[in-house]
């Protein structure tokens, strides 16, 4: 059954140096708080898998906490580039960033046989395009039945995965809703998972579109209000598109970069974010929600 | 009414998308031209989102393409695993709307590095996103790119998502489904592949623009089609409906780039002024 | 998109002599008023295709439309033995039925790769049953990364998917809720689709666990109250246990099984059931709803 | 107070069960020990059944696998496919319970045809249903079956289900990533694998039963294990509350037997009366 404890506990508990990490979320409930706290615990040489590693990632490989990048889309959505990714990249600034590049749909799929169980998936995909010999963990499969080729992707079995949700009740049961993403699959497929949530309520009401993932399914859950701040959840939070467009300037500059990391990241207590907290972030870069 | 040549790109890829159709749509021109066809000709579009959104019908253009917006007016909200595989790879959506960073003759797109040396790249682009499956899966693809000789190359740097690959029978060789690209709409015209060949062609060109200008654009030797045929401007309704959408959109500080599914980013510092969006 | 047709109109355009037929519903939303027209129009040579074979399929199968049946678990599910299919693999009656049968993973996986476009899907299943050397469309595969052996099984692609909902809205939107089993597997892997439904509304008010298969995906819906009876259609009808129970004993004998076929399917005027309809049929099986 | 040789097996089996466990279930005496084992020692039991529901809370016993209680109770409602391919086959299970028509000395099970010839079976049973995959994946299996010795059999006539396959290494060499069956519950006594031999073993005896009674319904040769016990009869409140669990179940005209993941049917027309449930 899920622990209820603090953030800083759960990242404790569950992220070490050298860990392959899933953070999900795509674009919605992004789990930027927890993000933060791994920084702040200043975790290292781990492998870092995400489909849209955006801002999230941006600051934790700005931060060196990450040796390796497994992702299918590295870019500022609706804003352009990831800086501190491409400094990593092009310059091996902080530390070298070795990279393991997918389709989405790659992604989708290695994601789908880790919570299957399975050593790999089948997908139409990756042939005839450069990905096929760049990527490790993709080959070629026969159809035995009728001789089509096709593609194979190995399973993703990340250590840890980390999932930002609005609700969980008393007993770590986790719900949420919007756009769902592929973060259960996420959850399945990893040995350990940390869930930030909105709130705890005292019953999961059914909602619409909802997926709830049961308390026996998830590691830790921590209470982190606004905890995916600048990214949002549905029906708590509207995504704060201006400041991933001030993460454009932010994140230019080795400096300013590390100046708002020590700042927003470092001098922030431990312990959950809150809404106090994201006001800070969201007028220290002069926006409004 | 005068207008600009991102406007003209907007409307005639906005023509390119008939009522009724299923449309695989990305954040940026995409989805300005998709969000355009419905407010005009074609009201019963049905815009897919690579974030699960089925059917979305946001009133006002989304930023990012997983928008609360989109979900909330959705006919149906699905798993990233199952949109890809159970709604693009079954190969039921009839086109899908691609940008590029780079795009050869044969409709090849590139949105991963520029430079030869993968390891050791020039510039570092965003990657594939869903574009791959999108390129291999949609019964068409439609390309929509702003022209230049840096944008439009013999052969790209590197093959993100397959156009016609090494030119006729290599779809069929790599066993993907869908025809490939139909057009690539440009901010000077429109290029479609030559039936025997499958080599971009220019087949429609904007009021104003000439072949000359168009071929001084293009980073191999354009063909122009027999059939060429100049392309209508934009009408009134439809630059008074594309201004009205795009100032729904919230104010940006920096250009904007269509990410995800119509990946593309600045291909140098200068790009970020010059072809970004 | 979808044509909202009558339930007569709907089989006579989508199902034909020879045609492979998947009519799906787990436990819950089966079908069975689809099926009944389906013998009133006296389809013949079908490959019937279902998990769950159960008293919709024994009554297809009596009524000689069957030629084939693809199945993993036939039987009247808390009572017994299908004695109509029973009759039909051990003396060929009324006509000889070829089986092809599986596990419910294995087939919950053939539909998905129909649904997905691909050939195959893999699975750790068969491996050391007797199933995997008697039942085509099973073979070994080998992982190109662990070299782990699995099981790969074709996939489904039937002619018609046959579906009860709750709901559709005027559009041909089509929405299901409760247990949603296989259905949109079913109907995403099936070139052409039937789905009847309780009622039309003007709009489909979201619904917690709901499935909302869009007009576009679906060929004909067509308004048949009670159209699951004697399975159920949450929030609509309960599930006739009774009727289960009584089936044992109607279908046992050939004579009684012909009878009723004759009085509740032959002689029951084509078109739309209706609660009317469901109302004689548990009358006359002497159970209550 | 007194009782029969069928509430006997219900309430061991339901001891079999730890609070907190994730129990794979299905429909007859598994459900019903399942639910007696929630309504007793193990209030936390999370059931899960191939219908897709997570945590099924029923307060009465559902008469079959999609009964409306268990959606309406469950914490999560999934679909088929996933239920098996997330759930199952992934290894988080760590109980799965299956009934059998006919078991062998291996734990193997058969739930398919009776008689030598697949083509023309002397009896065709139901067939596999969940319970290849719940036998292949779960962390542990338990089995529940009236004992005698045409359902206790040397080899079964196919095996749908393996439980130790031809004996020790089996199961790994196949890559069935579960341990296999624990210990075979029936109406007289509990059976557990030798941890050598994997041979199912006599190691737990009913009041009142003898061993001979046990050798004499068994199909081969029956070891006993050294360190036999006689289980404890079922304590009045389990007696009542299994009672007050089988009262809520709907009348029925015909006798129930196990459907689907617990499939078994009548061997014969005799069987009826005698085996099923």
């Amino acid at each position: 059954m899920a622990e209820i404890v603090s953030l800083a506990e759960a990242i404790a508990a569950a992220v070490h140096d050298g860990d392959t990490v899933a953070m999900e979320g795509f674009t919605h409930l992004i789990p930027h708080a927890a993000g933060h706290e791994v920084i702040r615990q200043r975790r290292r040489d781990l492998t870092l898998v995400r489909m849209t590693p955006d801002i999230i990632y941006d600051q934790l490989i700005g931060a060196g906490c990450a040796r390796k990048l497994v992702f299918s889309w590295a870019g500022n959505p609706g804003v352009g580039s990831l800086h501190r990714f491409r400094d990593a990249v092009e310059h091996a600034w902080p530390v070298p960033l070795e990279i393991e590049e997918h389709s989405h749909a790659g992604m989708a799929n290695k994601y789908m046989a880790g919570a299957s169980g399975l050593p790999f998936a089948i997908l139409r995909g990756y042939r005839g395009t450069s990905l096929a010999s760049q990527t490790a963990g993709v080959a070629e499969v026969v159809c035995p039945f009728t001789s089509e080729r096709l593609t194979a992707v190995s399973a993703l079995r990340p250590d840890v995965a980390v999932v930002h949700a609005q609700q969980a009740d008393r007993l770590g049961n986790v719900q949420y809703w919007g756009i769902t993403g592929v973060q259960k699959e996420c959850v399945l497929a990893s040995a350990r998972s940390v869930v930030t949530v909105e709130e705890i309520v005292d019953v999961l009401d059914p909602r619409p579109g909802a997926v709830v993932l049961p308390s026996w399914a998830v590691s830790y859950v921590a209470v982190v209000p606004g905890g995916a701040h600048p990214s949002y959840a549905l029906g708590y939070s509207a995504r704060d598109n201006d400041f991933y467009v001030a993460w454009d300037a932010i994140s230019r500059d080795r400096a300013t970069f590390t100046a708002w990391l020590d700042e927003h990241v470092y001098h922030r207590p431990a312990g959950p974010a809150g809404p106090a907290g994201d006001a800070v972030l969201a007028g220290d870069t002069g926006t409004a929600r | 009414m005068s207008y600009t040549a991102d406007e003209m790109m907007t409307v005639t890829a906005a023509h390119a998308l008939r009522d009724q159709m299923t449309c695989f749509v990305g954040i940026g021109l995409p989805s300005e031209a998709a969000n355009l066809a419905r407010a005009t000709h074609a009201p019963n579009l049905i815009l897919i989102y690579e974030s699960g959104t089925i059917g979305a019908k946001p009133g006002v253009l989304p930023l990012s393409i997983g928008d609360g917006i989109l979900a909330e007016t959705a006919d149906s909200v699905v798993s990233v695993p199952e949109i890809f595989n159970y709604w693009l790879q079954s190969g039921r959506i009839d086109v899908g709307f691609l940008g590029a960073a780079q795009l050869d003759k044969f409709g090849n797109i590139n949105t991963t590095v520029i430079g030869d040396d993968y390891a050791d790249p020039r510039v570092r682009l965003p990657g594939a996103g869903g574009a791959p499956e999108i390129a291999a899966a949609c019964r068409e693809v439609i390309v929509v790119i702003r022209q230049s000789r840096r944008t439009f190359v013999d052969r790209v740097d590197f093959v993100t998502s397959v156009g016609f690959g090494d030119g006729p029978g290599s779809r069929q060789r790599l066993g993907l489904t869908g025809a490939g690209p139909s057009r690539v709409i440009t901010d000077l015209g429109v290029l479609t592949p030559d039936p025997q060949t499958s080599e971009l062609t220019l087949s429609g060109i904007y009021p104003g623009v000439s072949v000359a200008d168009i071929k001084g654009r293009t980073g191999w030797d354009l063909r122009v089609s027999a059939d060429l045929s100049e392309l209508p401007a934009p009408s009134e309704p439809e630059l008074t409906a594309l201004r009205g959408l795009l100032a729904t959109m919230p104010a940006s500080k920096a250009d904007r780039v269509p990410p995800a599914a119509a990946a593309s980013a600045p291909v140098t510092a200068r790009a970020t002024e010059g072809a970004a969006r």
